[in-house]
């Protein structure tokens, strides 16, 4: 008798409740998204809250408009995430590998401090200070805003508060050019290795005093580049990458050094006549 | 039984606050209580889930008595609820979707949710009446919703802060409500 | 799709009612087993235990079901099927939630001669002495209860007061750190004593083996 | 007539810095020497700066044009000494970087004769006529924002201007430039007023003078022309930041600025009085600007005082004049809640600088203090005059929520007071979070 | 709510363990999916159930049978069951399953189910149970997600014990029971009331952050 | 010649008020001395033990936290004191001293360290470290040793060096505090003793009249919002009068309610705590005016004789969302839903 009874009772319930369901889903359907329902189907069902969302749908929703990561579902297995991930994911073509280039030299060593800035010790606020207190307008302040906003540790900074980039991690994000108020970071071709590493736009021998290894636009490079490769403008030389710059040519004459060929191996090379820098602090480089 | 409607409410709301004290709802406590917005309107969604939960609660019991097969509550509790709210959630879908943006997307996660059961289940324990019932759900909601709204005040106020890291995420938030919850302890024996 | 739906549906139906066939009479004697050993707990003496149900004219008559909303007592008998009292139930607020309580009544000598809590929430090491301070329980081994002449109401209600200060039977000395328990045990008991001694001491001889 | 004066008549919030005013506040205006070089920027004010029609090597007469404006909103340059250019190149600014401008070698001072040009009378002249000739005078605000007067003063198409304000109040601490000129240049004043009520349009002239100016505020009063009874000085409390045309507006007029408004918006146009007085003297001769008073103060001067000082005048020269002690440490142009540090004495003296206060190193201890965490102690909220919740910006600055800050927390209507960093017991480094957080915004804008 | 490293923690004695993919299902859900301190999820028993050691063995023990039970149910019936009517199917098994646990606890021992409470009847909306139902049980086989289910079970288990026995040790200064400290002890009352359980995983988790950070930093040293 | 030196630069503007951080905090000890001396004078040696246990704890783990931090000591700042003199305040004067010590150490790391140290902490840290006390030994934060005993200076409370760990074992214990008297037996102390601190209580509760002159002499020298105490202290004197008025029997008067129990000095030195609390006058009057009402709740209808502690946490919770919904109209923008 109990057992007709419930049989009865739950399997009228479970009848009226499909037909339900399935008249409802049948006549109160909205048009959506179809990914939406193929990224829930990949989800846990949870529906814990654990993603921040209110639950699966939501989640997947934000996956599929492209707000959300599939990491942050703490319940879904690593294959589930990267199932979801495949799914929604673009590849990103292949080109050839960028990296941060930095274009100013004039580290502790070499460069000088009009004035002492004090404060906030980053560089977009120091820029805003006279510039930041130091004799090159154009340059480096050192306080290695860069550093902190490279999220794959590829800038350091060296030992006379200049960045260094590290050409393996970079992956062009752009966040240093991005962040750096003097905008001394450009991401280029990781083949360009003629280099200009200064944007003073002064020009005389009187840039000197404030920094060493500066550009003074004595148009040397200019004259030995082969063809129109160099060109000065503002004061500064601009190399024309459309053209073979294959060259270490241009750097020889150049007498701060100003203008250097970037070597995957041996690092920066300065031409024979840069004279040579007086060191002002004795501290050692303390990167790597 | 001496209790009165007033003291149902504050009962569930307050003294026996559904998360904080009888720990019911915690999944979606601290999972939606970061940001503010959400969390009342996840409040309101409860609050509404709550009350339809418990007319069924009370209606299914009242059914399964007349049967004798009390053996039959839980499930019948479960899918019953299950799926009036899925119900509802394509009819608001349908009808109003700016509705839907704001209270209907939390239906899902609610519906398989303890405090919602659990509060079909205590009604039906404490053996209260209809509007007994309403009340007690009402109740429920708001101090669900209260305990939501407060933790994510906070929350936000400690998005922030410098917190540190062997304390980011569900360890801080576990730990405030542990707070909350020994502060909610003020309210016992209120009424009594 | 409904197939498979209500197919699952009737499988779970079976399942469930074949649990429920098989502990159910298990069940059943453990809650009996229970009830019967608290009943026997505030009914000191009682070895046999018969369940009365309150009409509404205000007589008592047996009960055998299962118990849907009536009202019930529970009569104690001893070995010699005497009337050691009767055990009602009885609950209210407490400090933390409602407290559920079961406390003996003996009609001959008009007084309270037992108390067991059934459920309580309150706080364990504080709250929870009401079931285990002994000083406590020893009020409810002869708690003055006695009618009035008229038979119609206590002559005393019930009172709890604060530790060491109790002087009269029917005052019941509260546990100290524990006053808001121990007090809301008093006010319970007084409110139902109230309600329920005049009834049953006037339907005493209803209660028979 | 008397003065009007209600401790009510002032805005809400702000602060009370300590004056130091008492130093400078009795001594007469002087004249300046002229420097061996003077160096003269082009751009000198907000807008456009202005292009040089001199040769290297010409001579040139004072008051000459010698760079034209180019453009509405920007202004010629004059010369402020007779004598030759010797560079048109690049100059040094206060901030930092290099800028285009002229070096010029002055004549020794008995031969400096002044270049008059045509006059401008201020009943006669058309209002148009008037504009031109403000601009041409080359006058920006010397209130410290060097905006091109003229601009200013052109009323936009549906708005109407009711009152005009000239604002005395010179809030900042130290500062006592506009004071002296309220005390010896009443006439300049009144007569420039004139021109200014006509090119507004205005019906009324108010001088808003703080009450720690009431010799002032008196002498204005007696000295205001019989003919324009609609001139009026009105006296307010003392508080800092008064000086700011907005809360100038509330204090006198009950008025409110609207967020991102301009005064015009409430019918209000508001001048410093040293641009009055500049354009009450300039405009009846056709002269231009060529010089300005300022007041060289602070603990590291020497012969603290306010000077008549030409336009182009090296600061180092400047501060050789008058001598510095030895522990000086940072020399700002302007007071010391709004000035800007120097980070270079080779730069000039510029129409927009009002004061030039030298610190030595006993007053700067204060920057080198702990930075405590924000305590919420509400100090910088019951300060700001903006009413904003400076403690909430600077947290959320710190963690660089710039969108929160200039959506929910009105960010950009802070005028950088620095009320907000005055008061703060944690030493936080508020307004430069803002200015910081602003610049970050308008990098994305 | 954190967002957990993917990444595969490599510990010596599981690696060991980590061979076949059967015990690979076992023993992610003991650690590295740990359904309590990773996924945090199934908080409210967690939470509610775990002030004595008995109690927390005994709701693990409940849950471990359920989700054993639907598990291996919603494996075997996956092919049968229409995809619109899934959850709702899924829930029905589920609380079957619990309707059957809650009356063996109740013929078992009336006290036990006393002190678990509604909690018996509230492991049908765990989180854990469905989501493994969905998430695993619905995509494989019956004997992986045997396996599935009894490393998730034994996991939760495990992390109630984890809060069980330090809650009861200091609540009350026993163990299952039996007296373990002095019994001139005095106990810490919040560790057996709601607050309590909430420290008390926060301290956990805690710990386990701590443990993840000296590792992270140490691996960076290196 | 000194025109040659290096200059500093830094934004404006370039003087400050020069009232620091720690120096307020400093000057909140101040205040609280006068306090504690009246209570050790009160209660004797255990008391002072009590105290001085609590300010040791709560600055040590501070300073060991931020050594495990790898950052610089904060104790410097005052405040880790101040958590502690007050958090040792709020106890009985015969608390256990290891219960006070592991009061402190979680006062501080889970009240403070754990939200990112001074300045971030969302509840008020003392109370939080009273608060889990409260929950883990009831009993004997209930237990209350007797004003001005006879012996107080010579002998120490046999609890107050209980065993680590181990029940505190009891001597002497007096009856019950005001509050208690009040609420299960209807006694009400006179209003004078409770002022001048001639009852029973936690050490630092009792002397209203020392609480209220130090939280004046805060006041004076601007380091503390005057708001909150006002907004607190009124609003339980005007529902408490309100309640009085209406049945004197139930409800006790307004005036001791704010003598009694730990009202003064949550009112004067825990609920103004400015970290925890809303940040515009207007905001702090409300939040006042909420714990005095939760205040006047929970004493009269609740369970506990006392409540002042829960209010504030509770206040402390609220206070976010006050922060929000009042904000003042910024200069210039519309009157009206200016502010969402
Ligand atoms: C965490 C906590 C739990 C408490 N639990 C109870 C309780 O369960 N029952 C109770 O009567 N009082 C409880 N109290 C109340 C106090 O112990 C209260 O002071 C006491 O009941 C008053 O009695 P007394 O005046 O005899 O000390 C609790 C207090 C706290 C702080
Ligand atoms: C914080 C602040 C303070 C100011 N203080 C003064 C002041 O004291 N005196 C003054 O003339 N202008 C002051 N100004 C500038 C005025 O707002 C306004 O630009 C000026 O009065 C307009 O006159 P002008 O254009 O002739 O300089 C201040 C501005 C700000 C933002
Ligand atoms: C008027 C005033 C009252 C204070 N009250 C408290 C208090 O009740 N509890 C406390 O821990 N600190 C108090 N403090 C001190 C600090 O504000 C306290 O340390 C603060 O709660 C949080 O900062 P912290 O992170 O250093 O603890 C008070 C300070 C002042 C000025
Ligand atoms: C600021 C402060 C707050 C307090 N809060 C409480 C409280 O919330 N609950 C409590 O039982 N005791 C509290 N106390 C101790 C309390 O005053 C003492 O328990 C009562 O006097 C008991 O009647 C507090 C003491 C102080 C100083
Ligand atoms: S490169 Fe730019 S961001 Fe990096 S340290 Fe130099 S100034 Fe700063
Ligand atoms: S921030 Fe981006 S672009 Fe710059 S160095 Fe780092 S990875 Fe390269
Ligand atoms: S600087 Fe900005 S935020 Fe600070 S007080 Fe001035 S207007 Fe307000
Ligand atoms: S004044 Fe400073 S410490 Fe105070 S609230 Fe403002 S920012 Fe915070
Ligand atoms: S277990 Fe997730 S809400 Fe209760």
């Amino acid at each position: 008798m109990l057992i007709i009874i419930s049989i009865a009772a739950l399997g009228g319930l479970t009848l009226l409740l499909a037909t339900m369901l399935i008249v409802a889903n049948k006549k109160l359907h909205v048009e959506e998204d179809p990914r939406i329902d193929i990224v829930e189907d990949m989800l846990p069902h949870a529906n814990c809250g654990a993603c921040g969302f209110p639950g699966c749908r939501p989640f997947a929703e934000s996956l599929v408009n492209g707000g959300s990561l599939p990491g942050k579902c703490t319940v879904s297995s690593e294959e589930g995430r990267v199932e979801i991930a495949q799914f929604l994911g673009v590849d990103v073509g292949a080109a050839e590998k960028q990296v941060a280039r930095l274009a100013c030299a004039g580290g502790t060593n070499v460069a000088r401090n009009r004035a002492q800035y004090q404060g906030l010790q980053t560089c977009q606020a120091a820029s805003l200070v006279s510039g930041g207190g130091k004799d090159c307008f154009w340059g480096c302040l050192g306080l290695a805003d860069c550093e902190v906003v490279c999220d794959f540790d590829a800038i350091t900074m060296n030992g006379f508060s200049i960045p260094v980039v590290n050409e393996d991690k970079c992956t062009a994000c752009g966040d240093c050019v991005e962040v750096c108020p003097k905008d001394l970071f450009s991401i280029q071709p990781e083949s360009n290795r003629l280099w200009v590493a200064c944007k003073n736009l002064d020009a005389g021998d009187e840039i000197l005093e404030g920094c060493q290894v500066g550009c003074t636009a004595c148009a040397r490079c200019e004259m030995d580049a082969p063809g129109n490769l160099i060109t000065m403008k503002n004061n500064l030389p601009v190399i024309d990458y459309s053209q073979n710059h294959n060259t270490q040519v241009p750097i020889q004459r150049c007498p701060t050094g100003a203008i250097v060929w970037l070597d995957k191996k041996k690092g920066v090379i300065k031409g024979e006549k840069s004279k040579k820098i007086i060191r002002k602090g004795e501290r050692r480089i303390a990167t790597t | 039984m001496n209790d009165s409607l007033w003291f149902i409410f504050i009962n569930a709301s307050l003294i026996n606050n559904f998360v904080l004290a009888y720990f019911l709802g915690i999944c979606p406590f601290l999972g939606v209580s970061g940001k503010l917005e959400t969390a009342s309107r996840m409040g309101g969604a409860v609050t509404f889930v709550m009350i339809i939960a418990s007319m069924s609660a009370y209606g299914i019991h009242a059914l399964l008595i007349t049967i004798n097969a009390p053996f039959l509550q839980l499930i019948s509790y479960i899918v019953v609820i299950a799926s009036t709210v899925q119900l509802v959630e394509m009819f608001i879908k349908k009808i109003s979707p700016g509705l839907f943006r704001a209270l209907g997307i939390f239906l899902p996660l609610i519906t398989t949710n303890c405090a919602i059961l659990g509060l079909a289940l205590f009604q039906t324990n404490k053996g209260y009446g209809f509007l007994e019932s309403f009340v007690y759900a009402l109740g429920a909601g708001a101090g669900f919703t209260l305990a939501l709204i407060l933790m994510a005040g906070l929350r936000e106020q400690l998005d922030l802060a410098d917190i540190p890291n062997v304390a980011k995420g569900t360890a801080l938030t576990l730990l405030i409500a542990g707070i909350l919850s020994l502060s909610f302890m003020g309210f016992a024996g209120l009424g009594g | 799709m409904f197939r498979a739906m209500v197919g699952i549906g009737i499988l779970c139906a079976l399942l469930i009612v074949v649990t429920y066939e098989f502990t159910l009479p298990i069940i059943k004697k453990n809650k009996t087993e229970a009830l019967e050993k608290a009943v026997f707990k505030v009914l000191p003496g009682a070895t046999k235990k018969i369940t009365y149900k309150l009409n509404d004219d205000k007589s008592f008559e047996e009960f055998h079901q299962e118990r849907q909303k009536e009202q019930l007592v529970y009569a104690g008998f001893d070995d010699d099927g005497k009337l050691v009292g009767l055990a009602i139930e009885a609950s209210g607020q407490g400090f933390q939630d409602v407290l559920n309580i079961l406390y003996g009544y003996s009609p001959e000598s008009q007084t309270l001669i037992g108390f067991y809590v059934l459920e309580s929430k309150e706080t364990p090491g504080l709250g929870d002495k009401i079931e285990k301070d002994k000083a406590f329980l020893d009020n409810f081994s002869a708690l003055d209860v006695s009618l009035e002449e008229s038979l119609d109401a206590l002559k005393n209600l019930v009172n709890p007061v604060k530790h060491g200060t109790k002087k009269n039977p029917w005052e019941i000395d509260c546990i100290t750190g524990a006053t808001i328990s121990s007090k809301a045990i008093g006010k319970i008991i007084k409110e139902s004593s109230q309600y329920w001694v005049p009834i049953i001491y006037n339907h005493k001889d209803s209660f028979k083996q | 007539m008397t003065l009007s004066f209600s401790k009510k008549n002032t805005f809400k919030h702000g602060i009370h810095p300590p004056e130091s005013k008492d130093e400078t506040n009795k001594l007469p205006i002087r004249r300046f020497p002229f420097a061996p070089v003077m160096i003269i920027p082009l751009a000198q004010n907000i807008g456009a700066p202005s292009e040089p029609i001199v040769r290297e090597g010409q001579e040139v007469v004072r008051g000459q044009v010698i760079a034209k404006a180019s453009g509405f909103v920007s202004v010629p340059t004059h010369a402020p000494a007779s004598g030759t250019i010797r560079k048109i190149g690049n100059v040094p600014t206060i901030s930092g970087k290099m800028a285009q401008g002229i070096y010029l070698d002055p004549f020794p001072s008995d031969t400096q004769e002044v270049d008059e040009g045509d006059p401008i009378n201020a009943d006669s002249a058309s209002i148009d006529e008037i504009i031109a000739a403000i601009q041409n005078a080359g006058i920006v605000g010397l209130g410290g924002a060097a905006f091109p007067t003229h601009v200013k003063l052109k009323v936009p198409e549906g708005k109407k201007c009711d009152t005009l304000l000239i604002n005395g109040v010179e809030c900042e601490p130290y500062l006592t430039t506009d004071h002296r000129v309220m005390l010896e240049q009443a006439d300049d004043i009144f007569t420039g007023i004139k021109y200014l009520l006509k090119v507004t349009g205005a019906e009324k002239a108010i001088i808003g003078i703080e009450a720690n100016k009431l010799d002032a505020a008196e002498h204005l009063q007696k000295h205001i022309p019989a003919e324009s009874p609609n001139i009026s000085v009105a006296v307010i409390p003392v508080k800092y930041p008064q000086g700011a045309e907005k809360m100038l507006i509330t204090a006198v007029l009950g008025r409110e600025v609207p967020s991102g408004g301009l005064p015009i918006d409430v019918g209000v146009v508001a001048v410093n009085v040293a641009t009055t007085a500049e354009i009450g003297r300039l405009l009846p001769h056709g002269r231009g600007i060529m010089e300005r008073v300022i007041t060289i103060t602070g603990p590291g001067v020497k012969k603290k005082g306010n000077y008549l000082i030409p336009i182009g005048t090296p600061l180092r020269y400047v501060l050789e004049q008058v001598g510095v002690e030895d522990n000086i440490s940072e020399v700002y142009l302007g007071g010391p809640m709004m000035g800007v540090a120097v980070s270079n004495l080779d730069i000039p003296i510029v129409k927009g600088t009002s004061g030039v206060v030298v610190f030595t190193e006993n007053e700067v201890k204060a920057h080198k203090e702990k930075i405590f965490p924000c305590i919420k102690c509400g100090a910088c909220v019951e300060a700001c005059p903006i009413f904003l919740n400076p403690s909430k910006l600077g947290i959320l600055a710190k963690k660089e929520g710039y969108d929160q800050m200039a959506g929910e927390y009105n960010l950009m209507d802070c005028f950088e007071c620095g009320s907000c960093t005055y008061v703060c017991p944690s030493n936080i480094p508020l307004v430069q979070y803002f200015r910081l957080s602003k610049s970050i915004l308008r990098k994305r804008a | 709510m954190e967002i957990q490293t993917t990444e595969k923690k490599k510990g010596g004695f599981f690696e060991s363990l980590q061979n076949g993919p059967a015990t690979d299902e076992f023993i992610k859900g003991l650690w590295r999916e740990n359904p309590v301190f990773v996924q945090v999820l199934g908080m409210c028993p967690t939470l509610a159930v775990t002030n004595s050691a008995e109690n927390a063995l005994a709701m693990g023990l409940a849950t471990l049978f359920v989700l054993i039970m639907s598990n291996l149910l919603v494996s075997s019936l996956r092919n049968f069951i229409p995809k619109q009517v899934r959850i709702a199917t899924y829930i029905l098994i589920i609380a079957t399953c619990v309707t059957v646990a809650d009356y063996a606890i109740q013929a078992y021992s009336l006290d036990l189910h006393k002190a678990l409470g509604a909690f018996i009847a509230l492991i049908v909306v765990n989180c854990l149970i469905l989501g493994r139902a969905e998430a695993f049980a619905s995509k494989n086989t019956v004997s992986k997600s045997f396996w599935d289910a009894l490393g998730m079970g034994l996991g939760f288990t495990f992390a109630l014990l984890c809060l069980g026995v330090v809650r009861e040790i200091f609540g009350t200064g026993t163990l299952f029971g039996f007296p373990v400290l002095p019994g001139s002890f005095q106990s810490w009352i919040i560790m057996i009331l709601p607050g309590g359980g909430l420290f008390t995983l926060a301290i956990w988790l805690l710990v386990f952050n701590g443990a993840k950070e000296r590792k992270a930093k140490k691996a960076r040293a290196l | 010649m000194s025109l040659n030196k290096t200059l500093n630069i830094n934004t404006s503007p370039h003087i400050v008020k020069g009232i620091r951080t720690d120096e307020i905090m400093r000057n909140v000890v101040w205040a609280l001395i006068p306090v504690a001396a009246f209570s050790v004078y009160a209660f004797g040696i255990s008391a002072l033990f009590v105290i001085i246990t609590a300010v040791v704890s709560s600055v040590l783990t501070e300073h060991l936290l931020c050594r495990f931090a790898d950052k610089e000591s904060t104790i410097s700042d005052w405040s880790a004191t101040i958590t502690g003199l007050l958090f040792g305040l709020t106890l009985p004067p015969n608390f256990p001293l290891w219960m006070v010590f592991s009061g402190g150490v979680i006062a501080i790391a889970l009240g403070k360290y754990i939200f990112g140290g001074l300045g971030y902490n969302v509840f008020n840290p003392a109370l939080v470290g009273r608060a889990v006390l409260q929950a883990a030994f009831p009993v004997a934060i209930t237990t209350w040793y007797p004003a001005f005993s006879a012996d107080r200076f010579t002998t120490i409370s046999s609890s107050t060096f209980t065993f680590p760990f181990a029940q505190p074992v009891y001597d002497i214990v007096s009856g019950a505090t005001p509050l208690s008297a009040f609420k299960f037996e209807r006694i009400s102390a006179s209003t004078m003793d409770l002022a001048m601190g001639l009852t029973n209580g936690s050490s630092g509760e009792t002397s209203a009249f020392l609480i209220l002159l130090g939280g004046l002499y805060l006041i004076y020298r601007k380091m503390m919002d005057w708001h909150i105490p006002v907004a607190m202290l009124g609003s339980v004197f005007l529902l408490s009068g309100l309640l009085h008025l209406i049945d004197a029997e139930h409800y006790a008067s307004p005036l001791f309610m704010l003598f009694s129990g730990g009202l003064m000095l949550g009112a004067i030195f825990m609920a103004t705590d400015m970290v925890a609390s809303p940040i515009t006058p207007l905001g702090a009057s409300v939040y006042g005016a909420v714990i005095g009402i939760l205040v006047v709740v929970i004493r009269t209808w609740g369970g506990l004789p006392e409540g002042v502690m829960y209010a504030i946490l509770l206040g402390n919770a609220l206070s976010p969302h006050i922060d929000s919904l009042i904000r003042p109209r910024v200069y210039g923008t519309a009157r009206k839903g200016g502010q969402a």
